[in-house]
């Protein structure tokens, strides 16, 4: 398993995300600067949440644009795994990798809470630790998380069965309670939700390290 | 150098005395320049120079042997072990939350995170103590709203974690409310950086934001009095950029790992004058500036503008000779400006040029340390006698007096506010809001900081010196009970206008109840703020000197926090009961009234059953702790149920005082544990043998809490009732 | 009755939105972009019995809700249809 | 030459912050306010030959950075000056 985390400016997860990753994976996990253009052989990219750019214009829309992420955007398409979590959620959708885009919380303001999603697909490499239906306790903390999408786009998903989560007490407004989303090779997924906060029993529970383990286990 | 003329009027509007203008001409021996008049009006401010309150600041204790850093520098420095320091400090921005609530809190916890990562330490918690005017003031929604918003504003996007705090409502806010925010910081011991220009001919570096016309006289206007016309005075709100911040952060993290930086101070109140002199005047040397080179947002700023403006996001370095090369690389890496705009001299004066002109020249010393230290005259308001409630006036059952008390403005949930603060970045948050103190593990040990704030402004303004001793001892009390030994404390002082002798009387009387209670707890002052003329149209705030205090719990695993985890618990009252109900949020809600003495504050006993509670929860006995504070033991029995998810029953005995006193009086040093039953006797025993009042008060389980006698309240209903008023309000 | 507000920052006040485009531009090589700034527009629809009632309204809204005076001016447009 | 590009939600994306003022105006007692609905206008100068090749630069932009077709339209306004 080769993993690395993307910093941007503005990025503040990207400690929290690798912490956890290197006690799942048990090795290393690599940062990577924005401005890096040349990427090391990877098998796994985590793009991490935070305020890339300030979120200023619209959230992930500057960093979505930036250098790395075309470099990216091509090693996705060649089958590496991308994880966007919360503010790489937006930014992955930003960048066309996902479909869809993320608008202010319904209710207009920041949320941070646990919120109970369901796992609704197990084939994907994100997901194939979870029983589907499997219910889990997963922290968000955002501003902009009410996925919209249009409702081709929806039937689509759902046809491919590309819906990875789902919440149960929708925080945001989401359209179809829409949490996380695969790309079309399933090895992109974005989610608002938290996993790297849910990886401790001393904080946010563990919830979350099935989804690491299920890269554990695909990747390596 | 160009003259001005400097007229009374001027000189008054710059917040001056007519004696204190006389120093300044025999200082210079000479009149001074427009720009000197505006240095001298914001270092001798208030906010600046401590005039009002320094005599008394000494006395408060400043030492232990955990204290690495006392008050003086940016924040105060704990030795937690291991090679680590947290680094500290409690800062107002209250005037500027008033006038724009957004921005002014937001930029609130902008400054206090500078603080601390000025230090070299990683900022790791935020926490805020927010005061708020009546809720039926046509204002209050709107200032909690943007308060709100501003600081997760900030908080939110630089990436540290909000995690505790408290709110208050009481009219006496409605034209002054209070933002207060603290932050809290680690580093290592052998890496903090101090404030103090060193090294003759070392370049006096800028990084960060440009300068603009931001909240020029910002710090003078911390300290004059509010009058009607306070809209006349916006454009001096300052507007944040949290993005910046968090750039400035790393950046300054990243060259602070090297050995470059001589100095450091972040630009705060009164920006380049406080920051330039407060470094001249700690290293005993002198700054040559040139504002030529500091990189201004706007065209045509003189140099008064660029002396003054409170501009945000901005640092001043003292970099070793040589390595200026070292620093630029790094901050042109996280895109921030870097500008070398003066050097170090021994002339112990500070020279300022713009345009080719020397516009200020002035000893540094007696500008910065030289303030006038005034002794102002004080009146103590006389004891209030205690207060005889009667059980037979309330019309009430316990029960409904339970739920109203539950749903009011001060202690009603807090969740509305918290749950717009990311209070789970970074990932080692143990406890966030909503227990007795926050708990944030030391990144990558076994180890937590506990943090709390606290005060109860109606006990300071019923009897100050009373007041200032609760303050202290609640955030005791709240560390304790988490399992935490407390280190020290930091202060945010809020009052009203020093030049009334009652106003003063509050904040001396505050003053030293506080070091009083913190001598006795050996829990020492080690930063802290003071922020005066709190008041509008000659009506002042309750005296608010807010607590924060640092715990450290050793070893995460014997931590306690408020839930009991299984039913068949018993609960174990810690303390005294004599039914202390003046000044209680009981008499407030219930009765109506806000009279009588505030419970007397035993420092003997607080210490005594802290003491007791630690060494209980070190024996692995306690599976639940809480403090008793407002609304006493029925309301502590009702959150701990709620934070639990299982009820529980409470027993009245019959040698309570009277049936309200017993459960809603708020006498102080006590604490409810819950414990399994096999545990009780050997508590019960090293109680008895400490000389501690313990009594077995209750028991934990069902779905519902039942107040001996009286109906079961299930916890869907306690629920309700507490979490429903404030959304509900703010929806309003 | 339709109206129009044009609310934009107080010239001097910090617009770290406006910088941050101006640079995301430049760096995706759109050179020679200067002086980027914002404005928000809220459109609505009103009863009102004429232009100036109309416009009085709006404005009220404006200085209640709409704008933040302390840090932002506004301007207000009916537009007749 | 100064540019103004107009970037508004396509119409079907709802727009959460134009419900809540119409509802914030509501409860101020502004009744019979409808239809709010918002529009940001970035302006900016650039340097360009002429108004076609400024308006072609700027609906690069646009389309590059400044909206997200996916939930946005834009319109572009040249203003010779
Ligand atoms: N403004 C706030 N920001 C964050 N947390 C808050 C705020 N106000 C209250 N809280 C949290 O709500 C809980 C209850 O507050 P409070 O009643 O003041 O506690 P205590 O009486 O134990 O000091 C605490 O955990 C506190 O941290
Ligand atoms: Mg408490």
């Amino acid at each position: 398993m080769r993993a690395a985390v993307v910093t941007f400016p503005g990025s503040n997860c990207d400690r929290d995300l690798r912490v956890a990753m290197e006690r799942v994976f048990a090795r290393p996990v690599a940062s990577l600067w924005h401005a890096e253009t040349e990427l090391p052989p990877l098998d796994l990219i985590g793009i991490p949440g935070g305020f890339s750019y300030g979120d200023y214009l619209r959230c992930g829309a500057i960093a979505a644009r930036s250098p790395i992420m075309a470099e990216i955007a091509r090693l996705a398409r060649r089958g590496v795994a991308v994880l966007g979590i919360c503010n790489g959620f937006q930014i992955l959708t930003e960048a066309g990798l996902l479909p869809g885009a993320l608008v202010r919380n319904l209710r207009l303001s920041f949320v941070c809470r646990p919120v109970r999603v369901t796992v609704v697909t197990a084939s994907s490499p994100f997901t194939n630790a979870y029983r589907p239906g499997r219910e889990l306790l997963l922290p968000v903390a955002h501003h902009d998380g009410n996925y919209v999408l249009e409702a081709e786009e929806l039937a689509r998903l759902e046809e491919e069965d590309r819906i990875a989560f789902r919440y149960l007490d929708n925080p945001n407004g989401s359209t179809a309670d829409i949490a996380g989303v695969l790309g079309p090779g399933r090895n992109v997924l974005g989610m608002m939700p938290h996993p790297e906060r849910a990886c401790d029993p001393l904080h946010g529970g563990e919830d979350g390290i099935a989804l690491f383990r299920s890269l554990l286990a695909t990747l390596t | 150098m160009a003259i001005a003329e400097i007229t009374p009027e001027l000189v008054a509007e710059h917040g001056l005395t007519a004696e204190e203008y006389a120093r300044i001409r025999e200082i210079l021996g000479r009149p001074p320049t427009l720009v000197e008049l505006g240095i001298f009006s914001v270092m001798w401010s208030e906010h600046c120079s401590y005039k009002s309150s320094r005599l008394h600041l000494r006395k408060f204790p400043t030492e232990a042997p955990w204290v690495v850093c006392g008050p003086g520098e940016n924040a105060g420095v704990v030795d937690i072990g291991d090679g680590r320091v947290a680094v500290f400090k409690m800062e107002s921005h209250n005037h500027p939350s008033f006038i724009e609530p957004y921005q002014g809190a937001a930029t609130g916890v902008g400054g206090i995170l500078r603080d601390v990562f000025t230090m070299g330490a990683r900022p790791v918690a935020v926490l805020d103590a927010l005061r708020f005017g009546a809720p039926e003031h046509p204002r209050t929604r709107h200032l909690v709203a943007g308060v709100v918003a501003g600081i997760g504003g900030y908080g939110n996007c630089v990436g540290v974690p909000t995690v505790g705090g408290e709110t208050g409502f009481h009219r006496a806010y409605d034209g002054n409310i209070l933002v207060n925010a603290m932050c809290v910081g680690i580093a290592e011991k052998d890496r903090v950086f101090y404030a103090r220009a060193a090294g003759v001919g070392n370049p006096v570096v800028y990084v960060g934001a440009r300068t603009g016309r931001d909240g020029i006289h910002g710090a003078t206007m911390a300290s004059a009095e509010f009058s009607e016309d306070a809209e006349a005075k916006r454009p001096t709100v300052q507007v944040g950029d949290p993005f910046m911040e968090k750039l400035l952060i790393e950046a300054c993290l990243e060259l602070m790992a090297g050995d470059c930086i001589v100095a450091i101070q972040d630009m705060g109140a009164a920006g380049l004058t406080s920051s330039s002199f407060e470094m001249a005047a700690r290293g005993g040397t002198g700054i040559e500036l040139d504002l030529d080179a500091v990189p201004l947002r706007e065209a045509n700023m003189s140099a008064y503008e660029i002396m003054l403006s409170e501009s945000q996001e901005r640092m001043l370095m003292v970099i070793a000779r040589g390595r200026e090369e070292e620093a630029r690389a790094v901050f042109e890496k996280w895109e921030l400006d870097f500008a070398i705009v003066g050097r170090v001299t021994d002339t112990g004066r500070m020279v300022v040029r713009h345009r080719g002109e020397v516009v200020a020249e002035v000893p540094v010393a007696p500008v910065s340390g030289g303030s006038p230290v005034l002794d102002r005259p004080y009146r103590l308001p006389d004891p209030p006698v205690p207060f005889i409630s009667d059980d037979q006036t309330v019309h009430l059952s316990p029960r409904e007096v339970l739920l109203r008390l539950l749903s009011c403005p001060d202690l009603c949930s807090k969740r509305w506010i918290w749950e717009q603060y990311d209070h789970s970045v970074m990932a080692d948050t143990v406890a966030g809001p909503g227990g007795d103190a926050a708990v944030i593990r030391v990144h990558g040990t076994d180890k937590g900081l506990a943090l709390t704030i606290d005060c109860t402004p109606r006990y300071c303004r019923a009897d100050p010196r009373t007041g200032g001793r609760q303050a202290v001892a609640e955030a005791y009390r709240n560390l304790v009970a988490v399992g935490a030994r407390p280190l020290a404390i930091t202060d945010c002082l809020n009052f009203g206008n020093p030049e009334r002798p009652e106003i003063m009387g509050q904040l001396v009387g505050c003053i030293e109840g506080m070091a009083e209670a913190c001598r006795a707890l050996d829990f020492p002052v080690v930063s802290g703020n003071v922020s005066l003329y709190n008041e509008t149209d000659a009506r002042a705030i309750l005296p608010t000197p807010e607590v924060g205090g640092l715990g450290l719990i050793a070893d995460l695993a014997k931590r306690t926090d408020l839930a009991f985890d299984a039913d068949g618990l018993l609960l174990v009252l810690i303390g005294e009961v004599t039914g202390w109900l003046g000044q209680s949020v009981f008499q407030r809600e219930i009765l109506g009234r806000e009279e009588g003495a505030p419970p007397p504050v035993d420092l003997v006993l607080e210490k005594r059953h802290a003491d007791f509670v630690t060494a209980q929860i070190a024996a692995g006995r306690v599976r639940a702790c809480h403090d008793l504070s407002d609304g006493g033991l029925a309301v502590a029995m009702a959150e701990m149920c709620l934070a639990s998810g299982r009820g529980g029953r409470l027993s009245v005995p019959a040698e309570a005082p009277s049936l309200f006193g017993w459960l809603y009086g708020e006498d102080q040093a006590r604490y409810l544990l819950a414990v399994a039953p096999e545990h009780l006797r050997a508590l019960l025993e090293e109680a008895t043998a400490a000389g501690v009042i313990a009594r077995e008060v209750g028991v934990t389980g069902g779905c519902a809490l039942i107040i001996d006698g009286q109906p079961p309240i299930s916890l869907e209903e306690l629920r309700r009732c507490h979490e429903g008023w404030l959304p509900a309000w703010m929806d309003g | 009755m339709k109206a129009r507000v044009a609310i934009r920052f107080r010239t001097g006040v910090l617009d770290p939105e406006a910088r941050a485009i101006e640079k995301a531009l430049a760096n995706l090589g759109f050179t020679g972009v200067r002086g980027v700034s914002r404005t928000r527009i809220i459109e609505l629809e009103l009863e009102a019995s004429d232009r100036d009632a109309a416009e009085a309204e709006v404005r009220r809204m404006s200085e209640t809700l709409l704008a933040n005076p302390v840090i932002e001016t506004y301007s207000v447009t009916i537009a007749e249809r």
